[in-house]
């Protein structure tokens, strides 16, 4: 009986790292790939966590790996390629790294949508238009919301669905996460500035976790966070760099104009472009949402069209942090569970 | 006998102007028509969307269908690639097929529509012409307009046009054999038929109404003089 | 110029900057649960002068949110205040008092000629 | 010089006398016409001696204070009912000194400072008996001064926060009996003419210090604080005291509340003597609301700053009303300051279009409450469609509201277009017989509409009338069942007994200690437009908790509002009476008894709108 | 700040050999803006431009008047691209933005549903025996303007230049709805942030100023204009636009659709009537030229060779701006020098 026990795990973010300890824990051989210079992923760029408000920073410190013989973290590398040779899979990224596995473990997470691609809601044109990932970075540093100019913003709006369920962006799924982001970043500006109106432009409002339909009613009680329902049709800039919005009340049945300090849009989620790379030399798929595609969305999520290739975390499709994590779990006892019965097989 | 809603899917317009709607709004956001009239196309494409017979038969009865500008201003921002315009001009052409315009005002004035624009196109191959922008009529064209109008061939030819001579140019004369061109394919097309329907109905509906001359039959001048002073509610 | 009496340049655009809050803040003042209203439209499905008339409750919280409030007058006025939406709301929200918060409020105003 | 002593007293008593000569014939003047000649007739007539006896039994005596509590009563009635008698026999004993059938009145109050012989007919009688009388007032005092600091004693957990003007009044009132005590005592000591408690304290103030010396401060104290009493009462609370005479005789005339305010409000309000009674039957205590009880709704309408926020701020359930001492209509008088508040913007229901009547012998209207109650509904028409009754569904589809919710919030004019729409379909129709199902419709249907040779009835009797007269049959279904009396039905319309007697043929109603007229709101109440939510649910645990003690099998109303709300509780399976009868319906064949419970389940535990039965 | 101009263009556009499709409304109203392009396409940049006498109105506007059928409209396109391949022509340039919007919806229709091409050729052929090819290119003639505005700056003799301040002219500009909302991809910098006129402007000197409600309509609707008591809505939305234009001080409106140059000009008009007052700063009103109109300046032409004299809102202000070189006395006289009579009131207010 041949030790195969070598797994390979593209992505350090909270997803990857969660699967690697859990993975090391049961003695295996991980090996962690991160193409950025740092782990951690794209919680990195988030500062406080709906529905609570805990530290992003928390749950980072909570699932950072640490060294152990039998977990190897490898930095700056961009993997563009897996195949799949005499039962052993090849990594590579587009310089000499080679990377050997038994089996790989997909935690490539997702990207942000480009903001710009709306060109109707002007980012990357007007300055006060910024994106809910904008923000987080401004809350992040400590300082407080405000306008190009400095000035305290008088009104904020908050846009939902930028680039998600958008067939003009070429999204028409539901990143799921931002609706209650939108809300969490409603209160969080409203705490910045308590005489600061807040608007939430929204289609549905999706707020389906746990706890999360308390912290709307919080938004609105305490917070005075007021929710219009109609998609936001354009944004232009006045003269003094003020923004002025329009949509439609749908529940009014009547169009509507108003005029905004500071715009946000709440960015969807979208899978990582190089996640067609990966899929070249083996049977990986992709699904509809160009996300990594399950070989069963019930039972077996995790598991991918590629045998010995699994998944974890937001590469599958949009996940909150805790959805993330668990996911990562579930793959990593996938991956044990694979691991002994091929053992028993043989 | 056809069901509105098959008559509407008839239309490739509609296949290419509904997808499925999901009531974000949009449409009506943008909608420059939405901002002067009760009018919301979200619900309108709801409506259509519905497939409720008894809902559209009173939507193109209606004067909402009317409102539109045609624009196009909802079709590059739906998230669905749907286009309430598109569907708009299929309702319009249905509810002209049906006899159903004469219900409302705004739906009657496409006799009046017919009168102008429809003549003008038969009759000289244009869809306007110097001499069809009557100053009287159009007041907001200005003095500089009466001034042109009253000095047409000087004017003209003064700024290189060819008004109503042979040859290329602007507001050239369109000859004889190119008109009929144009009636053959009116007629092919089914463009002649569609202005009879709407002459038809209108004739209809003139008589219903008592805008008779002597002998009881429709008198479509003072049904003319009525649509043209049918006054907005509004106002 | 009566030669362009046929020309009536308007709009009807909820123009947010043109706010009229004065039903609202009254209303907030003493009402503090019509924060809540989702708008969800329960109110009017259940509403008993609904029933006989276009009378749309859920409307008339939203033309006050909106700050719009010309029409409410005739509008408020339809109300039978027989206090299903109140016993429906999903939000407990007061509504019979909500109600009774915009007559009293429109009344003022009326009195003082300023509506 | 004698005289002096006399002086603040005659001052304050001038005042008080023109103080309300004044307002009495401001009120009488303030009458309509009608209720003038009413009165007039009242006080001319044999009802003139019901008055007095009223007046003495219950502004004297005070007995329904004393019903409620012994011990309150004694204190009020040796207050009210000794001063009387100090100041009656007091006058009989001064006219026997003095031979004279005239005597002035100062001359009878300070008797003991005039008088210094004792040597007349029976005056060891009198000394004897104005002593005890003294006593008896004096134990009185002491129980108010005991009351108002420890009150729980009394049967109250509350009372009344006082103003200044009260504060004045009541310390000069308190002194008035001391002082005399020991002004009369200094008499005694001096002049040797007291009874045994005047002449004991006498002696003790001889024993300690010079009763000559303390003689005359004491009796100008006296005098002063007499005088400072007469002379705050009138902008006190005690202006209930002579007031009530006047609610009194009025009331016995015939006079009643109008749809606005009028001189007979002013008396009911000026007749509240902030017994603090209404606050302990108030309910809204439980949630924290202790400023808007019928006593500060009169204490406000008296002061003029009753806001919005009070006036609305009541379940109109009528606890309070019950136990009044004096009598106060606490509820219409809220009802009528509600329609002054609210009269500028009444609505004209100008889109209210005449449906067309159905001709029927019946007329059933569930209204709008029961609608979002289906199973009351459906449980109507299984009975109406057993006995095989002919029932127009008046508000199957669309009808106006009943009005009663508008009447609640004081919109009367608005009420009354409804009233007229709803009257002129329930005449087309023809019908003998109107039934509601609903009490809020009941009470408005019985009270506001004009129904000429329509009988408007409960479906509690009309059912049990079924019953009686043989149509309907119903089967014992052995449930214990606790009986939730609706405010508007039991206080309202003091139907108690209608509903017990239907439930009683097919189970056991539980008797329980507040039930009836003292029976709790369920909270839910339509009177009340500012309370909110969670208020609400306070309320309703605590009408819960208490039923809960006596752990039924269902708790049974006759209210879709109450069942609604208790529901929500989630604690108890609630059910409407009519509901319990439509489980216990014999076929003619016997069949088996459904139990009424195994299928309420779903309706028991719904607190969003119940929707699931299709008529 | 980005310039307007900056966004990538992935439209082509034909660079000769064009087959001329006039517009009825600018013929009608501005003949002189088509007789000055095809003499630029012609002897100032070269090219070979064929106008076709045989052409008829594409009747687009009883198209979207609803009066026209679908059917008939395309039979009509039809009959265009037929001339056009009879000329031996693959390159299509359109005057009017209706019709150049009806002809890329058309083809996308054909695209989409190829039975429905079959009838129009069916119907073309059957009512005049004409063949038709679909075209390679179809251009606004504004695509070909922008194409060689850098050729055109070459060229010019004078700069879109305030010459007064030495600051550049400030120059709103109006899209027609349907030259890029109904296929975005068909216009120069896409629906949003369309660029076709800002970079002509910015190519000739001139700053092109953003407004807020730039891509708002300028309210033709067809209907709401044809019929006259309808004609509340037109005016409503102009004056949105002027309003939303107003506080830049725009020295000039560039416009790209015949319908909306003559509705930014003529509403002005009557909006001074109706509210007395304009939104220039002056009696005159914000002058409205069409990119042509605009070209033709740049290049030198004579105002009054190229129509100027034909708009209400007078465009003097706008050339002493630029110190423009011309003979303000002509502007009434007849191709033969003779006074033809004047209009009693130009501009906007007396």
């Amino acid at each position: 009986m041949t030790e195969k026990r070598n797994i390979a795990i593209i992505g350090a973010g909270i997803a990857g790292q969660e699967a690697a300890s859990v993975l090391a824990g049961l003695g295996y051989k991980v090996t962690l790939l991160e193409k950025q210079e740092r782990m951690g992923g794209m919680l990195n760029k988030w500062s406080k966590l709906f529905p609570d408000f805990s530290s992003s920073q928390q749950i980072l410190d909570t699932v950072q790996v640490s060294a152990n013989k039998n977990l190897s973290v490898i930095c700056n590398a961009d993997i563009s390629s897996i195949t799949k040779e005499n039962g052993r899979f090849e990594l590579s990224d587009n310089s000499s790294l080679k990377v050997y596995a038994d089996l790989v473990l997909l935690a490539t997470g997702y990207n942000l949508f480009d903001a710009t691609l709306k060109e109707e809601y002007g980012y990357g044109v007007f300055e006060n238009v910024i994106t809910s990932v904008d923000f987080e970075k401004v809350h992040k540093s400590g300082k407080k919301l405000t306008t190009l100019l400095g000035k305290e913003p008088r009104r904020v709006a908050i846009i939902h669905c930028v680039g998600s369920r958008d067939a003009k962006s070429g999204n028409t799924y539901c990143s799921k996460v931002c609706c209650i982001t939108g809300v969490k970043q409603a209160i969080e500006v409203t705490r910045m500035w308590p005489d600061c109106e807040v608007f939430n432009f929204y289609m549905d409002l999706r707020l389906y976790g746990s706890k999360y339909d308390s912290l709307y009613l919080e938004a609105q009680k305490h917070h005075k966070v007021q929710f219009i329902r109609g998609r936001l049709s354009e944004i232009s800039e006045r003269q003094d760099k003020g923004l002025q919005l329009k949509a439609e009340d749908t529940l009014q049945g009547r169009p509507l104009r108003m005029n905004a300090d500071i715009v946000i849009l709440l960015v969807g989620m979208e899978a990582c472009e190089q996640n067609a790379d990966l899929c070249r030399n083996n049977t990986l798929d992709l699904d509809e949402n160009r996300f990594f595609k399950s070989k069963n969305i019930h039972y077996a999520r995790n598991i991918s069209t590629q045998p010995g290739i699994f998944m974890a975390g937001s590469c599958i499709c949009p996940m909150s942090v805790n959805e993330t994590l668990e996911s990562s779990r579930s793959a990593a006892f996938l991956v044990d569970k694979s691991f002994r019965s091929v053992q028993v097989e043989e | 006998m056809r069901t509105l809603m098959q008559r509407l899917g008839e239309d490739v317009r509609l296949k290419e102007g509904l997808h499925a709607c999901m009531s974000c709004g949009i449409c009506t956001a943008v909608c420059p028509a939405a901002e002067y009239f009760e009018y919301d196309p979200r619900s309108i494409v709801v409506t259509v969307q519905s497939g409720n017979e008894a809902k559209i038969r009173k939507l193109i009865e209606s004067d909402t269908i009317w409102m539109c500008g045609q624009c196009m201003s909802c079709k590059p921002r739906c998230p669905r690639n749907n286009c309430p315009g598109l569907i708009i001009s299929v309702l319009r052409r249905v509810s002209q097929e049906t006899g159903a315009f004469v219900k409302s005002r705004l739906g009657r004035q496409q006799y009046l529509i017919l009168k102008t624009i429809g003549t003008n196109i038969l009759e000289t191959g244009y869809c306007v012409f110097p001499a069809s922008v009557v100053p009287e009529t159009h007041p907001e064209q200005g003095d500089v307009w009466r001034w042109i109008y009253q000095n047409k061939e000087a004017v003209y030819e003064r700024v290189g046009a060819n008004l109503d001579k042979e040859g290329p140019g602007a507001m050239r004369k369109i000859d004889r054999e190119n008109l009929n061109e144009l009636e053959r394919i009116f007629a092919e097309s089914g463009g002649n038929s569609f202005f009879s329907t709407i002459v038809k109905f209108s004739r209809a509906y003139a008589k219903e109404s008592g805008f008779t001359d002597a002998d009881g039959e429709p008198d479509m001048e003072k049904y003319t003089d009525f649509l043209l002073n049918e006054d907005n509610d509004e106002k | 110029m009566s030669q362009f009496d046929f020309l009536k340049p308007k709009s009807r655009q909820i123009e947010f900057e043109q706010f009229d809050d004065r039903i609202l803040t009254f209303v907030l003042e003493r009402e503090r649960s019509f924060l809540t209203c989702i708008s969800c439209g329960g109110c009017t499905a259940t509403c008993s002068a609904g029933n006989l008339t276009s009378f749309n409750i859920r409307k008339i919280g939203l033309s006050l949110r909106r700050g719009s409030i010309n029409d409410l007058s005739d509008e408020i006025q339809k109300c039978m205040f027989c206090g299903k939406c109140t016993l429906v709301c999903p939000r407990d929200i007061n509504i019979r008092n909500v109600v009774l918060l915009i007559k009293k409020r429109i009344a003022q105003l009326e009195s003082e000629k300023t509506l | 010089m004698e005289n002096i002593i006399s002086i603040p007293f005659l001052v304050g008593m001038a005042y008080l006398f023109i103080v309300l000569i004044f307002r009495c014939i401001k009120w009488i003047a303030g009458l309509s016409k009608f209720d003038k000649i009413r009165l007039l007739k009242s006080i001319t007539g044999r009802r003139l001696f019901q008055s007095i006896k009223e007046t003495f039994m219950e502004a004297l005596l005070h007995r329904k204070i004393f019903r409620k509590n012994p011990v309150l009563g004694y204190m009020h009635m040796s207050l009210a009912f000794g001063w009387f008698l100090l100041i009656v026999v007091g006058h009989l004993e001064t006219m026997m000194a003095e031979h004279s059938m005239f005597v002035p009145f100062h001359k009878a109050v300070f008797f003991r400072y005039y008088e210094s012989s004792g040597d007349f007919y029976l005056s060891g009688f009198f000394a004897f008996f104005m002593d005890l009388l003294l006593l008896f007032v004096l134990s009185g005092l002491m129980f108010a001064i005991v009351k108002r600091f420890r009150k729980k004693l009394f049967g109250l957990r509350r009372t009344t926060r006082l103003k200044s003007g009260d504060k004045i009044a009541l310390t000069s009132l308190w002194l008035i009996f001391p002082l005399r005590l020991l002004a009369e005592s200094t008499s005694a000591a001096v002049y040797h003419n007291g009874g045994f408690l005047t002449s004991g304290v006498g002696f003790v103030i001889d024993f300690i210090g010079n009763p000559a010396i303390l003689y005359y401060p004491l009796w100008v104290a006296y005098s002063l604080s007499l005088g400072f009493f007469f002379a705050a009462l009138p902008n006190s609370r005690y202006m209930h005291i002579p007031t009530e005479v006047v609610f009194i005789f009025m009331r016995n005339a015939g006079i009643r509340l109008k749809k606005q305010n009028d001189s007979y409000t002013d008396v009911q309000v000026f007749s509240c003597s902030r017994c603090g009674i209404c606050l302990d039957k108030c309910q809204l205590s439980v949630a924290g609301i202790d400023d808007s009880q019928s006593v500060y709704l009169l204490k406000n309408i008296r002061n003029k700053n009753l806001s919005d926020e009070k006036l609305f701020n009541c379940q109109m359930c009528g606890r309070c009303q019950i136990d009044c001492p004096v009598g106060i209509e606490t509820i219409e008088l809220r009802t009528v300051q509600r329609i002054e508040s609210t009269r500028d913007y009444n609505s004209s229901y100008d889109y209210l279009i005449q449906e067309i009547a159905t001709k029927a012998d019946v007329v059933y209207f569930a209204g709008c409450m029961t609608h979002l109650t289906p199973r009351v509904i459906s449980s109507m028409k299984k009975i109406f469609a057993t006995v095989g009754e002919g029932v127009w569904f008046m508000d199957e589809v669309k009808a106006p509201c009943c009005g009663r919710p508008l009447m609640l919030a004081g919109q009367y004019e608005a009420a009354r277009k409804l009233i007229e729409n709803n009257s002129r379909m329930i005449l087309d129709s023809g019908a003998h017989t109107l039934v509601v199902s609903c009490p809020i419709c009941y009470k408005v249907f019985k009270e506001d509409y004009k129904l000429p040779d329509v009988e408007v009835v409960f479906h509690a009797q009309y059912i049990d009338a079924l019953i009686a007269s043989g149509r309907l049959m119903v089967d014992a279904i052995g449930l214990r069942m606790v009986y939730h009396d609706p405010c508007e039905l039991g206080r309202g319309m003091g139907m108690y007994e209608a509903p017990r007697r239907l439930l009683g043929r097919m189970g056991e109603v539980v008797h329980m200690k507040d039930e009836k007229e003292y029976a709790y709101c369920c909270g839910g109440s339509l009177g009340n437009i500012k309370i909110t939510e969670d208020e609400r649910k306070l309320l309703r645990n605590q009408a819960l908790v208490a039923y809960e003690s006596y752990s039924p099998d269902v708790l049974v109303t006759a209210c879709p509002k109450c069942k609604k709300t208790f529901a929500a509780g989630r604690k108890m399976k609630v059910l409407d009476v009519v509901e319990v009868v439509a489980g216990a319906i014999l076929a003619e064949k016997p069949q088996k008894v459904e139990n009424p419970l195994a299928e309420q389940d779903v309706d028991a535990l719904a607190f969003a709108p119940d929707m699931t039965c299709n008529l | 700040m980005m310039k307007n101009s900056q966004v990538t263009v992935t439209k082509e556009i034909a660079d000769d050999n064009y087959f001329y499709l006039r517009s009825c409304i600018r013929q009608n109203f501005f003949p002189g803006a088509e007789k000055v392009f095809l003499d630029i396409l012609k002897n100032k940049l070269g090219k070979n431009i064929i106008d076709n006498a045989n052409h008829i109105s594409c009747t687009g506007i009883g198209y979207h008047s609803d009066i026209v059928p679908y059917e008939t409209y395309q039979a009509m396109v039809a009959r265009q691209f037929a001339l056009m391949t009879e000329q031996g022509l693959k390159n299509a340039a359109v005057s009017c933005i209706t019709s150049y919007g009806g002809y890329n919806e058309v083809m996308k229709t054909w695209k989409e549903f190829p039975e429905e091409e079959a009838k129009a050729r069916k119907n073309l052929k059957n009512a005049t025996g004409r063949r038709f090819e679909i075209p390679e290119n179809i251009s606004h003639s504004c695509d070909i303007i922008y194409k060689f505005r850098h050729d055109i700056a070459e060229l010019a003799q004078y700069k879109l230049i305030n010459k007064q301040t030495g600051k550049p002219l400030r120059i709103v500009d109006h899209i027609g709805c349907h030259y890029a909302k109904i296929f975005p991809e068909k216009g120069i910098g896409g629906a949003e942030q369309n660029t076709v006129l800002s970079a002509i402007v910015e190519a000739w000197g001139g700053q092109s100023v953003d407004y807020p409600e730039r891509r708002h309509c300028c309210g033709f609707g067809f209907r709401h204009y044809l019929v006259k008591n309808n004609r509340s809505y037109s005016i409503s939305n102009s004056k949105k636009k002027f309003e939303s234009m107003e506080p830049y001080c725009p020295d000039m409106i560039i416009t790209n659709c015949p319908g909306c140059n003559m509705f930014l000009d003529k509403w002005q008009y009557a909006l001074a009537k109706i509210e007395g007052k304009t939104y220039s700063g002056d009696k005159n009103g914000i002058p409205v030229l069409s990119y042509e109109e605009l070209a033709g300046l740049v290049l030198g032409y004579n105002p009054w060779d190229i129509g100027l004299q034909m708009h209400q809102v007078d465009v003097e202000p706008l050339l002493k701006k630029m110190r423009f070189d011309y003979n303000p006395d002509e502007k009434y006289l007849d191709a033969g020098g003779k006074f033809m009579g004047q209009p009693e009131f130009t501009g906007c207010l007396p």
